[in-house]
């Protein structure tokens, strides 16, 4: 079944895992690149930051990651404007040489909420300018809807806040987001657990976004697996066809042979 | 001759972006490079001189969510 | 992390598999082998009935069972009496050669809710005789207590009515009924999708039941598939120690260094 | 609508209010009376407990409560076997000249959960005797039928652990035991703010009885009245019939007649 | 305390009554003039249409509503542009002599969930224009932040798509945009039953808006006088300071004077 | 002459907003009027004139939420 | 002679049940008598002489949930 | 002679238990079988004759949750 031909399917580009991570937060690389191994993921987040010239000491993210095997996202994680977050996705695009970005403008610090006025705007001059645009929005399907008619490549819709562990908290507009959109819907933020994570595949979603939930388990690397398997699981099971809820019981074994 | 990068003022003979970066110990290929708030392709590194005053943004990937 | 030491253990018998599945309710006897197969249970359950003595062609069930590899857990499923349950755990321990049993008492038919009166009247009994009582009772703390000091193996509390697919309805008496009993807890009916098998065993149980929820699922052996990697999730993720939930966010990607 | 012959009867004896409070835990006495004027309650439970012999100064409970306005409920608080708490009943009954009893056997000190071996020992011996017995026990309705079935006047399953706060943790049990059952359904226990009142009575009961929700406020006589508003509200949403759920929306202003 | 001093405030107008009603969907202008009477509400929602001129049989709202009991709000419902909104606001207000306006820009027909872009634009006109906007939009704390931001007057989010009486479906939000803004919180729209409404009031809003919850109940009269009892029970219970919630029990009566 | 009002076209003799609403048995008091996309203050029915092509929008109040 | 009340020994002349609750000022209409196990009606209580070692159990309704 | 075999009247030769499963074609390994309300051990099939009368109750293992 999971061998199958069940792909995830971006731009036109084929993955076969449905989980992706991120890369913050780890207690070193050697953990964040165990985590990453355990979670299966093929697309992972990266930030933009500053190179720090004055102590050249640090080591490089990309020393531990292998590009053949992984996907860059780039994220514009800490931009409160459409201008700062195009400006990040030009630079991580020539640092990169790739072409996807996850765009996000925040509306506020405490919530990470996006400001979806702000992440439109930003999200038509990217489009424009060919870049293939992962939006981080609510779970808003109006917003989900203007986005995909903008040319963004998916949308990634909120479970919760950033890193509250809160899971989905409002399935309903994840379903009616399901139900307006063609592109893929990716739950970005706010997964907990690995139940969480297979609630987003049950509704139907395309895949799941994850980063302070695997880094800020206390064991990353196995909870990084157990997101793996949660993902598989939720997207089997959505794909199995689920028994109906009922109030009452049915049996399980046969009525009749009963011995008297 | 004063530029300035990632915020900070230095100080540095006239010279190509490369050879800039050379200099500070960075690898090229890993990083991107705005020259008064316009990227630079990897390819203008070499031929691009720094100039007094000029504004320059060397950034690089970090772990990020 | 899944291949380390983290066995079920019932009655001193080690299990790698925390998940167990019934024998009901299947199109076909392959069917039903390629999903218990695709679940990776190791305990398997099966009611007790009647020879058809009229007509011997119908194939018997354990020609298709590997008992090197399985180990049947007969139930007493449509006793209403504690009398007929035991009744039906001595014809199955002589037809089996094992004392294993799933206890059930049947309160009524709508609900097929235990009727804990009679089940604890069976369970005295049957420990008395030797077996070993795995025994399906309501998500009653104080029932669960009793079993336990009776000598039940295990409890084996109620999600949902079964075949309901409700899932974990209360989740807070299972988390106290796992604060009260030592034994293994195992959810045992309610189970409808793999998230509510990764919500069990998140709680902190040790095991999940299950027969509708995968054979009466659209695509059986593929759902029995998700619910073999649902509960190794929900087990990972209980083990992994999960985030905390907050109301609000914390940012994932680092705020110093951001271009300004 | 309220006005009207919507009333409870127990036992033959009808009831304006839906709402039963308890007498327990008020700072003063003062607050106690004002908080059950304010519940308008009509049934009120109070406890047995020894006379101080010692300390004759102690003020008594019925200096304070009106016995021609409430009817008196005395509890078997604390008793956990049926003998204590028949015996409890029995001088109840004397002390208050009444036979109405709510009957607990409790089967721990933690959860306070009902030991309903215990509590169907103790009914039995009491409706022999002609008490009016109004049971507290589990939302199982297995257990409420052969309350029912013995001759109990009400069953009065907990919404959750008493004092707790948590509502009513499982809506799916309570509304099969008003399917199960012909007696009063009442909520006892659990109920922590004013929707949780509500939520029981819109699920169908025909009561609700309380008391830490109340005396355990911060503004115990306020939250009286809360009560007092959830439990009618609630009941008139019973009685109105509301409206069916859907994911999507339906306008409320018309659709024919805008400008254009 | 109801009594008391616990008014809303609306652009410095004081109310009583925190339950705002619509006046669409009911089966007579009798019903219709019953039901509001019993909801208590002072402020009422109307829509702007076209007067049928073809046929002027046709009785007026306002022959019904006496305009010095109840204040009007007249929405734009049905609009989809800001031009639209703006347009219908300037007509309602020389319609009704009054500045106040429940201002909707829809995103589409199926959710009719705002578009939060347009609804901002025509925010930022209609303040300008010196309207008292109320303006119905989306759970998001950042939309919120930026309408109070603008001069609205209050915030109206939805608890759930319009006429579907899911309820609050998603407390958490309705609690963070609390917490963001000074200005009255409303929720408008989602409100299916009593316990509905009183949740809205106990997370602390200062108001409800509803429709279809009342005139779409089977008894519509009998339903607002729930909704009326449920705003007024809910806001007590918020005022009152709830009980924390806990796992497990504490005792209601007291320990010491046991019989023994 | 021909106006337009709430989208149908009418036929009318020349008259002022008030004689028209007047005509139509239409309370003035109950209604809003738009007269080619500009609202009219109740003030300016009586000096009003409509004139052919006139496009006229004329709203009340009704039940909604 | 000694009688237990409540768990407490008592010493005490010999006297009637009603004598007693007098005797330490219980009003007999508010509480419930037991003795030696036994329940004692409200009658009873003139006509019940207590005895060396009985043990009687006087209770009250206090406040409760 | 007459026997009732899961609740159906049989009739049958005087003969063992053993006998009369191979007779109906059953493998007396998978089932378990009860006399007269006692289940027979799987060694005593050989060594147990049926009588007139006797209710037999020959169960085995379905499917079942």
């Amino acid at each position: 079944m999971e061998k199958s031909a069940d792909k995830l399917i971006i731009a036109g580009r084929e993955f076969n895992s449905r989980l992706m991570v991120g890369t913050g937060k780890y207690a070193s690389m050697e953990q964040m690149v165990k985590a990453i191994e355990a979670s299966g993921a093929e697309i992972i987040t990266v930030a933009v930051r500053r190179v720090n010239i004055s102590d050249r000491s640090q080591e490089s993210l990309l020393d531990y990651i292998d590009l053949k095997k992984y996907t860059l996202l780039p994220n514009t994680a800490g931009c409160y404007t459409a201008d700062e977050a195009v400006r990040t996705c030009r630079l991580a695009r020539e640092a990169g040489l790739s072409d996807f970005v996850k765009l996000e403008v925040l509306g506020d610090e405490r919530t990470l909420f996006p400001d979806n006025e702000e992440l439109l705007k930003a999200a038509k001059i990217l489009v424009k300018e060919g870049f293939t645009v992962l939006p981080y929005t609510s779970d808003d399907p109006i917003v989900c809807r203007k986005l995909e008619d903008i040319g963004c490549a998916a949308v990634m819709p909120l479970g919760a806040p950033i890193g509250s562990g809160l899971g989905i908290r409002n399935p309903y507009t994840i379903r009616i987001i399901l139900d307006t959109v063609k592109v893929p819907v990716i739950v970005d933020a706010g997964v907990g657990t690995a139940s969480d994570a297979a609630i987003a595949m049950e509704l139907g979603c395309d895949g799941v976004l994850m980063n302070t939930g695997i880094a800020g388990a206390k064991e990353p690397i196995a909870m990084a697996e157990a997101m793996n398997l949660a993902v598989r699981a939720g997207r089997l099971a959505y794909l199995s066809g689920r028994i109906p809820k009922k109030l009452f019981a049915t049996a399980s074994s046969p009525i009749e042979g009963m011995i008297t | 001759m004063k530029i300035t990068v990632n915020g900070e003022e230095q100080d540095t003979d006239p010279k190509t972006v490369l050879g800039y970066l050379v200099e500070i110990g960075i690898d090229p290929r890993r990083v991107a490079v705005e020259l008064n708030m316009d990227i630079l392709e990897k390819g203008e590194y070499a031929t691009t001189m720094l100039n007094e005053g000029d504004k320059v943004e060397i950034v690089q990937f970090v772990g990020g969510g």
